[in-house]
């Protein structure tokens, strides 16, 4: 088993999810981040004082996969989170000894 | 015998201060419970400006002020629809001034102001049943509540002889028993705190409680709500004079100064008892505070005030804690804030009242006051009666609800939030994933109210 | 002959009461936005405090209250700086009263309360333009809406003869036409729906629109906003009486009860057409109802009250759908709350016009009062000339400025937000990394002051 | 020479109208902090409303108007305990109509009036403080501030001679040096600017300042509150006439277009040295207008009013930078806004002056309008006088709480947060893990609550 | 050493936590997540407009382990975190090179 | 390539991106997390009911780097995050099999 991780623009994640579902990917789990680095923050002003914000609102996503779709899944995202802009973000893959569906107890790929 | 404007002014805008306390009871409950229950409470109460306002103007008012059927229990319908009081003057007349008198006002700005009171009477019940009361049933009980218990109440405690016409006649603990309530501690908070014991026992606890009382999701919100109530509560209390008069003045004073002594109060409590002041204890010591002085505010001197404010916030901080040892989920303090403070602002009344700074009282000195007994006995029999009527209806028409419709949400519904389940909303988004939308794309909304306009249509 | 006491009390109050109207409309809106856009809304409203008042010091209040120039279409610049009015008075005379009357109001208080309505009007506006309107282009729109608008239609409508002074002679429809509009369902809300409209139609959708329609992202600020708007109306309704007076009460009541009728009619509508009542949906039938009383609360019964109420809300919940069908991206529903709103009272008005309940009314019986069909065709010219009239001056007003400086951001700053990219501001900070700034550190304001006191040296 | 109904309307709805403004600032203020001492923010404003109320009932309202002990410097004791006032009216008398004149008010509601002052000017320091002051420290700075502090400051600008009794003597900048001070620039505004001046140098920086200055956690909630104080203003400024007469008006409309102007001027200067305009800005360019116009309102016409808040604006924008130049860490601004505004404000009155608009004038023309020189010394002496007064004895009173009880919170209760160490409070839960008690379960409270009632007992 | 990541629902935590102190787990890392999988999201109703709501909140769980602990942290987890319904989430293990605790440098179990 | 994840107290962030600056990583993704271990959390009064807060507020750090960089960059988190008291937090290394730059599609050392 694998865990495909990607750290994505906010606004990509609609066509990622929906990337994902076409190459069979079934469930994943995603959460808020923050970014930091080529892509810049941005700064604002209150009373005179600026505030910098150095850090740039990222979507981090959590895939389980079987061993074989890793590329595929990989590949997807890439796809479908590609703006050509810096800042895209992310993809990395890294082992997974087991995975247990909580609620039948099932294991390996029988728990995606 | 005409109109005085300046009285009239003072009850139009004291009528729309009292609206305002409706959504501060709102906000200040609304800050209390778990944000995935927040519009359910907010709706609890706003739902009553709604209600109210139309049985008031059907046949509220009229049961309320019309004349009185019999033995001071309830008014006539003379006065059903309102209609009727466009053009008409209401008012106390004097020897010199007979009715209306010096201070007359257009009976519809009376009317108004007093309707502001039946919407906020049941909206206070409803921090007893957070979290868990069906949405359409407590419009039920609203619509039935209103009829059966506040209305006659109200007539009672609110309706003065020879008022709303030169020989009228009103209610039996106004004009008979002659206990003093200015501006409702029975009819409002005795009222309303016994009604929240019986919902509080029939709905019975949330899923969990008390092991997992959930913390209020927005203090803030909490003192926003109390500070609108305390801004509205001035017409409430000194718009209870009906004219903008010494008496008002009096009423404005012991209002902020009983509010103010059960702030510290409170606080003091706290910081000997759990060992910090919070800010969700100084909205609340404000509201007990307003709370046991209403009843008060236009009988008693600043001494008097001072004194009630104080008890009135020691003592409700301790009797927030009762619920626990009863094991009773009055999830935001109803009974203790409401019924504790009402009793206590109605019976230190026998004990403060104080005719030199009042002299248009119908009733007598306070114990402390050379008075005697009498004034304290009358207090505690309006008390006693306003509790009991209110608690036994109150369980009967809960217990109507709970038989027929049902009154208390599933237990999945509980968990999910009644906020989506109820209402098919969600309090807030802050942007989760950078904008909200992204991650939650709404169905083309086009396709969906072409949908719902079909079936409508259909 | 001198002023009264009681009145300007009442009609000062009421200028307050509507000066907060417009923070509530911007919490009303605010609330309804996604959060990277809440500042945007709320400064689109509060700017209209403060643009529309140094126009209205400056020759507003003149061009709407003076003489009139000819033809009941536009005052003259008599009042010019307001300065002139200081000590004045204004007021209706009578036989036994001769102007300025027995109601006699400085002309400031009048020009005061006046000047709330101006206010808020252009803001109403803003709710359709949500998200996407350059901050400077709309301050632009509000001078140039304010001066070729507004302040001609409140002459129309607003400007009495012989109140402003004992032989004023005022707008074409109050006088000449006689159309009846008690606070003004015709310039405000008809005036502001219909330009709402045009500017909804000249900036275009917003970015992924319908698709991705945005949820609100704080429906607790909807409600205190729509409770906040609710609370001041009684001086826009009740205030419209200029007076403490009978009439004022009966706007009161009016205003309550169909406001009342109003939220119950939209709670159902929802309930029957999507299976749950919402909190969104309880604040926006107080407003519909709010608005479709406003030009009636004078002139009609409590049973008017009533019908209008609960048409409104039925009809405003089912027309909150129509912009979809039209892929007009109108974004808080300002044409369908406000536009259709303003549209149910004014021409009700004919059906409901109740002489009875209002004997200085100019107008006659509605057709339901066994006045035949004049009132109902003058409410209809009245409400089809301000709204062709703001339509096609905004459409001009609107496509001037996208020509010039442009009136939508860019589609980028839509993107990050519009807060980030016309305010370099955020609207909330929860304590993102437990405080916020650790992970964010301010650039040495000091540094960044000097620099910037420097540069305003050079 | 009996109560005027009308003016005593005006005055009561005032005075509920600034007890408003407090909340609102604990929500301009709160806004402003981070997520984590928000709550410490709103309760030293809130708690404000609680011990300066009680003072004022035991003896501040007697010190500040009771009749004067000589030299202007002081009132008796005559009022202690306020329930002497019951009853009584004041007011001005003139040669046709003798003490209290046609305007007379009770003595209740004036004083409850000038309370409302007394309670909003040391909340106004707090400001300065932000998220370090001990809670029970600031209780102790209010009880002392407001004795040594305010009382005599608000008798000698507020204490009129001849109106709370007919021969009653009062203040000597008032009656003696003849300043003009129609609301509070100096006993309020340059006040409580001073004292936070003197505050901001005793407690110090907070950690970490300058270098990570927090942003605003809650910019709705600055607008929310600055919306409200603009709203209560009316009640401060025009109220301040003491009757509902032309001058109120006056008031009312110079505090609505200094206010505009101001908020105009504060974002063009954002615009033009940092880029954009703020809502921030929006909200603090309101409230300098407001403070700048408070001395003002009723002795200039709008002219003068339109320069007064345009200045107020650009420069309190400029003034807010001065800290990080000085290293003062006075976190809100109150002296750039609060002390600078009202300077600006008091002195511009030296050069506004127009006895034209305000026959009752005590003072002289301006500058500007033939008076010579005369005025703007009053006024410079005044607001000397109360600077140097304010900023001395509060360097005393905060120093010797700083060395008995301290007056700052731990290093370590400044990096948790204040709301935590102080109040033991969180101000916002917003579900995290899907509605919070799940992961954060709350002990047994029925135990809890067990043990500290029988703690109590103890 | 072995990290144990885990995807449950928000009311289990606690239980979930009893289970590992069970189990003499001394500490964890949790954070709050967004689930797409079987169990479906909800709609909302605005103005008569639907808005569904396609990702249901979860919560993540991490906890660092001795390679000895694994398996009886992820039942100990799964039997906790069960509740038989769609949604119950999934726990997997990945391989850890090194821990080390901050405040005192040490590494490996010692870390824990 | 390795991923370094880091558990750490939150005004700590700054410091330990600078150290991370120094040692010449470019980029890192950084989460709220809440932390439960040896430091305990706070109790809070409501209405005189203690509401115990379990949980301490974290940051989580996530650092891609080349093999060769991995102990450099623990070292250098763990200096900059150590405050010598308990709660000072955990750092952690994980193998990594490939990491894609959605931008450029790079691989590997590249792509970060
Ligand atoms: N070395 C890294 N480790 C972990 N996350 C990283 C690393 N470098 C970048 N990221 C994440 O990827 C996002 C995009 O990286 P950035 O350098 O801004 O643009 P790009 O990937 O297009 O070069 C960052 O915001 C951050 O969340
Ligand atoms: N392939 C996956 N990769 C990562 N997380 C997943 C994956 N599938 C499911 N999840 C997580 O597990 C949660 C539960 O999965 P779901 O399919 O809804 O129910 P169940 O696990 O009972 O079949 C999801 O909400 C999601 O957070
Ligand atoms: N076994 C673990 N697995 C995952 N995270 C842990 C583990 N133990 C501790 N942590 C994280 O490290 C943080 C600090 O740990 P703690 O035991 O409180 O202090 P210290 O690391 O100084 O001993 C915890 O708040 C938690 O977030």
């Amino acid at each position: 088993m694998k865990l495909v991780t990607a750290i994505i623009k906010p606004f990509t994640l609609d066509d990622v999810k929906a990337a994902l579902e076409q190459v069979g990917v079934l469930g994943m789990t995603v959460s808020e981040v923050q970014g930091y680095g080529r892509q810049k923050g941005h700064t604002e002003v209150y009373r005179g004082a600026e505030y910098s914000v150095d850090f740039v609102p990222k979507v981090k996503l959590e895939v389980l996969v079987d061993d074989t779709l890793g590329d595929k899944v990989v590949e997807a995202v890439v796809e479908a989170a590609r703006t050509g802009k810096i800042g895209d973000g992310k993809v990395w893959v890294t082992p997974v000894d087991t995975v247990v569906r909580v609620r039948t107890g099932e294991r390996g790929t029988d728990a995606l | 015998m005409s109109l005085n404007a300046g009285d009239t002014a003072w009850v139009l805008a004291s009528a729309a201060l009292v609206m305002l306390m409706t959504p501060g009871l709102a906000f200040f409950y609304g800050g209390m419970v778990r944000s995935k229950s927040v519009l359910n409470m907010l709706m609890l109460n706003f739902i009553s400006l709604a209600v109210i306002t139309v049985l008031w103007a059907l046949f509220g008012f009229s049961l309320s002020f019309g004349n009185d059927v019999g033995g001071g229990l309830l008014g006539n319908l003379d006065w059903a629809g309102l209609t009727e009081g466009v053009g008409k003057l209401a008012g106390f007349g004097t020897d010199e001034n007979p009715w209306p008198g010096a201070d007359a006002l257009p009976v519809l700005a009376f009317a108004m102001f007093q309707l502001m009171f039946a919407i906020i009477t049941p909206a206070l019940i409803s921090g007893a049943i957070a979290d868990r009361a069906k949405f359409w049933s407590w419009v039920v009980f609203l619509v039935l509540w209103g009829t059966v218990v506040y209305f006659p109440v109200a007539h009672w405690v609110f309706s003065f002889d020879g008022f709303i016409g030169a020989d009228a006649s009103g209610g039996w603990i106004a004009n008979d028993l002659k206990a003093l309530d200015f501006a409702g501690g029975t009819a409002v908070h005795i009222n309303a705190g016994a009604a929240a014991l019986a919902l509080a026992i029939i709905l019975g606890k949330r899923k969990g409680w008390p092991k997992e009382t959930p913390r209020p999701h927005n203090v803030p919100f909490v003192l926003l709500g109390a500070s609108l109530l305390w801004f509205g509560w001035y017409g409430f209390n000194a718009g209870s004079a009906l004219a903008a008069s010494d008496t008002a003045a009096l009423a404005f004073t012991n209002t902020t100064v009983a509010t103010a002594a059960a702030v510290l109060g409170w606080l003091i409590t706290e910081q000997l008892k759990f060992g910090k002041p919070t800010t969700l204890g100084a909205a609340s010591g404000a509201v007990a505070g307003l709370v046991a002085i209403t009843p008060a505010c236009g009988y008693v001197d600043i001494w008097g005030a001072l004194a009630i404010g104080v008890i009135a916030g020691v003592v409700c901080a301790l009797a927030v804690a009762l619920k626990f040892k009863l094991g009773l989920d009055d999830s935001l303090d109803v009974v203790g804030i409401h019924l504790v403070g009402g009793l206590i602002g109605t019976i230190l009344i026998g004990f403060f009242s104080n005719l030199d700074v009042n002299t248009a009282s119908l009733g007598d000195n306070g114990l402390l006051y050379g008075g005697g007994f009498t004034q304290l006995g009358r207090q505690i029999v309006a008390a006693g009666a306003v509790l009991v009527y209110s608690f036994v209806l109150t369980l009967v028409i809960g217990l109507l609800i709970k038989a027929t419709i049902g009154f208390r949400v599933s237990e999945e519904a509980e968990v999910i939030g009644i906020d989506e389940a109820e209402h098919k909303e969600t309090a807030y988004d802050f942007g989760g994933f950078g904008g909200g939308s992204s991650s939650e794309a709404a169905r083309p909304a086009t396709k969906t109210s072409a949908d719902t306009l079909e079936g409508s249509k259909a």
